[in-house]
């Protein structure tokens, strides 16, 4: 025990930690501080491209694992799975409709990378290391948890209508598939592996010596931006929403580590699985679930995940899993 | 200058409907339109903008389109089809054109 | 297509002003606006232009607002109040809207 | 609010254009006017939008004018002189303005 | 007097001031060289967030030194105080009216980042050091000079309605207070303070070492934006306003001195204090003018500030102080 | 041979290509992966603020040759006289009309300034150096071509207004000169030879170490727009075009290679002007034809110099200009 908290003060006190906390501060208080749209997306940008090559000349440099594919095979299965759990967690707990719930529910079978590269962090200023081709497990948990929500609204949902919509929706899961995120990270994790070292000693300086400043400003970012959505959805937020954003991620991870423990991921990838599992999506699954689920209400799915989730995983959850992992698994 | 009556068509829509859309007009013969992007807004669903934000779940676009007068009724159609269900505003304002002959 | 007659009003007006201006059209009851990026532009005061601006005074930021004929009135005394002292222009056009029970 | 007829010209034109229409304009005593900034769009020559894009040869601008109604002819031979090989659009709509003595 | 014109000869040749020039000439000669707005506020982020965090790493380094306190206590004063010099200043100067004069006389009492780091640069380049804190002391004189500009207005014009209006100005003050730059620059300050020289390991290859690179890009854009600025508005640019340019600076700085003396900074806190109090505000103060003083004319103050004060610092003034501080005081 | 297949072989695996690959690839499946155009903006600036600083520094450093000012007027004759080549070829071999094939032959007169420093990181690979002043030389190249289209549209056009207009335009060799690409390379240049290698030690860590990772990104937007052009005019790419767009910059790197060893350049400035000369604009030139040749399809030139002819030059050509350069030049 004395672990997790010495860990969780630590990473409390860390720069990333602070630069969200300062974020999340300013748009309290209202502070007019903003990062640009362009400035945001090419933060993003680079954070896939750093995170996913990187994965790609870990894995060209340990070889690839048989635990790859039953890694790739355990997130496909918890991204399908999660949303389920979600739905029926949300429907007992809360006073969600059936799209609302649905739409929640899938945000937490996807994942959320920006958790996965501060979990990332956290492992190496512990020393740990981790199979590189988790970042491929994480783009494959990116897309499913969407089906699955899709499917729940098709079976519950009273509205024949929105069922229809949301299974007529031409073209989604081809988007989903092709969503920009996923077809960068995996882009740059292919190549990643075939440029190898010698690729990344090329651009080590780019995307190894920088990253935590970038992630700092990007951690600023985030915090603005969910800041201001807890501000202005405040109201929705009842505290059985707010104890299921902080339920579910340690259901999630407690699933990822089972999943971990049964393949034999390392240390720190079980951490990882853990991450993913527990994390909710806030860029590509709203996405989809303007255009395939109209009707629910953004305001609910985006303040979950990125308002009480995302800071919840980010300052006491990724600790807590590592101690987990460090103490049950390994 | 020679001008003819036309139609401005101002469609607000959200950003993951853009291509939906577009897609839809394209389909109904509508090949002339103009985006401009949108900085924030308001309305049923509460204020919002686009400052720091990294998906395009929460954006909207402003889609111009000018028309003949005959070709609005095909254009509304097409829009609403896409529109329906979802957030957004649609006028059509009276205007004049110069070349009309390019519409 | 069923459309109602509205009323499009277009506020240009300066960045730092945008959040006064929509507070006070929020206090009006007025709660339906998109706000569009300006990139330049010209008037008395001379020629401007965003291009590699950090500070917010410089620039400019349109807002468009859809309403109901009968509330025109109310919408524009509230921009007034806060246009008066300032640079910025207000234009008012007769527009029609699909689903106009959303205004 | 007393309001006075004016009306609202704008123009769709390519971004290289974009400073031979304006100083056309201000020969012709046209000053006041916004650019808005355009994402893309669509016409006769396809589909093109400014993502990622370097140069500004791809892209257009959309330039608003309030004008009082005497002095859009002027303004209309101005724009068409330089738009005429261009592509580009331009139409006229009636509004109307609030301090109508700036104009 | 030899060091003086030795030190303005190699920060002259220094590429921060030479892409400064270039910017200035690729305006002045209507080429179409531009920075996206995006970017400029990106690398107004960057800075503050550098030099900000630098400065709180070097407190917590160095123990909060006694004369933090009186410090912050003289920055608050000079920014008060100095409006009122350049008040006076300009309404015997220039032809200035009270509105236009109280406006950009509110400009200098604030101060101009951009300056402050070059003048740490220059610092730097001399192997002199300086008091961490002093990047607070930025920070809070930002704000204090609006509210003596707005004070001016009140009592000196005659125009009761602009007075009424500068006071009445609803939620101006927490506005001022709550601007982004500032609360990034307190914020980032804070945060290196916490989280330490550790802290600063993590992210030290983000802000320590590209940083001068992105100034020499960022004063660039800066030239840009002054050259378009000065063009524009050069029939505004009687010479006593010119004069007035120039001079304000060098009381500005006189004033720093003599509060650096009193305090007992080092030479390069000395350097520091007199660089800020020779500055004069371009993004905060501008903005803050156009909500209450409308009526005053936006190219006077932001041609005088950014297109003759700016530049003058940059290429003679702190050079100047540098030399003022080591003859006298230290 | 094996030489020209192992470098080729080397260099299509090397990070830079590949994620241009990426980004063709993601704009080929419609993908909605995308660079913000603030962001690839700025990236050029980077890319052009770097190489001009680095050539001007390494200028500096070797001193002025005295071939530099025979380089300057070889690239100014290429630049010049390509345009007529490639028109000559593009009547015959397309059926282009005489205002598409002139506008698309001063593209290949005129330079890409990334497939220049794609170049000069394959030669830094190979431990290859180079004359620093090819950046100026690239800088030069820039705008002459551009009159030879005007001057091919006045010469052969049936359409007397065409030929009027291109003649005309008002202002516009100006603009050309003082384009912003062309002002900052040459600004960026000149003042890395100003400040030399104390500059160049004070912002190294910001041009120097991660400007291949800087490349990768734009390559990887530059793919995207490239793919995207391509797939909405493929229609327009019939096979005669095609072919002149891997057979022009054969002749065109011919030339060069010509006045290189005319000159007396190295082995690596050979190949530089060697890429210079087979290489096609795709910001200036564009721009400028907007303007004076509106009638001119954009889709064809666009398509031709970036969806053909950079990429045959960033995968197969540089390799093979090396080859050649290393076999009959030096
Ligand atoms: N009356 C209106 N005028 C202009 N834009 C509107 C109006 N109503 C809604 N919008 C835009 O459409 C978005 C969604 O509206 P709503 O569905 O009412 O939340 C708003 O955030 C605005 O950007
Ligand atoms: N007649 C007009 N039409 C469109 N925009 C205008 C007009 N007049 C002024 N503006 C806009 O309002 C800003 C301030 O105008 P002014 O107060 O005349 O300097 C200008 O820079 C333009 O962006
Ligand atoms: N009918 C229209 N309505 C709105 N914008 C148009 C229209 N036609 C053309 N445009 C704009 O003008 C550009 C060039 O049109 P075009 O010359 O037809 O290719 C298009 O890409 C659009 O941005
Ligand atoms: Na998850
Ligand atoms: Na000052
Ligand atoms: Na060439």
């Amino acid at each position: 025990m004395e672990t997790i908290f010495s860990l969780a003060a630590e990473n409390l006190l860390s720069p990333i930690i602070l630069f969200f906390v300062l974020g999340l501060g300013a748009a309290f208080v209202r502070s007019d501080l903003s990062v640009p749209e362009a400035a945001a997306k090419t933060l993003s940008i680079y954070l896939l491209f750093a995170i996913g090559f990187k994965g790609g000349v870990s894995v060209s440099n340990h070889g690839v694992d048989s635990t790859l594919l039953l890694s790739v095979l355990a997130g496909l299965i918890l991204s399908f799975a999660i949303p389920f759990v979600a739905f029926g967690l949300l429907r007992t707990m809360t006073r969600l409709g059936t799209i609302d719930a649905a739409a929640v529910a899938g945000h937490y079978g996807s994942i959320s990378i920006v958790t996965f590269v501060a979990a990332t962090s956290v492992l190496q200023s512990q020393g740990l290391d981790s199979e590189g081709y988790l970042v491929a497990v994480a783009a494959v948990m990116e897309a499913p948890a969407i089906l699955s929500a899709l499917w729940l609204v098709a079976k519950f949902s009273g509205s024949k209508n929105a069922a229809e919509n949301a299974q007529g929706t031409k073209g989604l899961v081809r988007e989903i598939l092709l969503n920009g995120s996923i077809v960068l990270l995996v882009g740059s994790f292919v190549i990643g592996f075939l440029s190898g070292p010698k690729g990344l000693a090329d651009i080590e300086s780019f995307i190894v010596a920088p990253f935590k400043g970038v992630l700092c400003l990007f951690l600023l970012d985030m915090g603005l931006v969910a800041g201001r959505g807890l501000r202005s959805s405040a109201h929705h937020m009842r505290p059985g929403l707010i104890l299921f954003g902080v339920l579910m991620p340690l259901i999630g991870a407690v699933a990822g580590f089972v999943a971990a423990s049964l393949i034999g991921l390392s240390v720190g990838g079980t951490v990882l699985l853990m991450t993913l599992s527990a994390s909710a999506s806030y860029i590509a699954v709203p996405a989809a679930m303007r255009v395939a689920l109209p009707e629910a209400n953004p305001s609910i799915y985006l303040t979950m995940s990125l308002g009480i989730t995302f800071p919840f995983n980010l300052t006491l959850g990724i600790p807590l899993y590592l101690s987990i992992a460090q103490a049950f698994g390994g | 200058m020679e001008m003819k009556d036309a139609k401005r068509v101002e469609i607000i829509i959200e950003a993951p409907m853009e291509n939906r859309l577009t897609d839809v007009l394209d389909e109904a013969g509508v090949t002339g339109y103009t985006i401009l992007p949108v900085m924030g807004g308001s309305g049923r669903s509460g204020r919002w903008s686009r400052e720091g934000q990294v998906s395009i779940a929460g954006g909207m676009v402003a889609i111009i389109c000018i028309i003949r007068p005959d070709r609005l009724e095909g254009l509304l159609e097409a829009a609403f089809s896409v529109v329906e269900r979802h957030i957004g505003v649609v006028t059509v304002t009276d205007c004049s054109v110069l070349r009309a002959e390019r519409f």
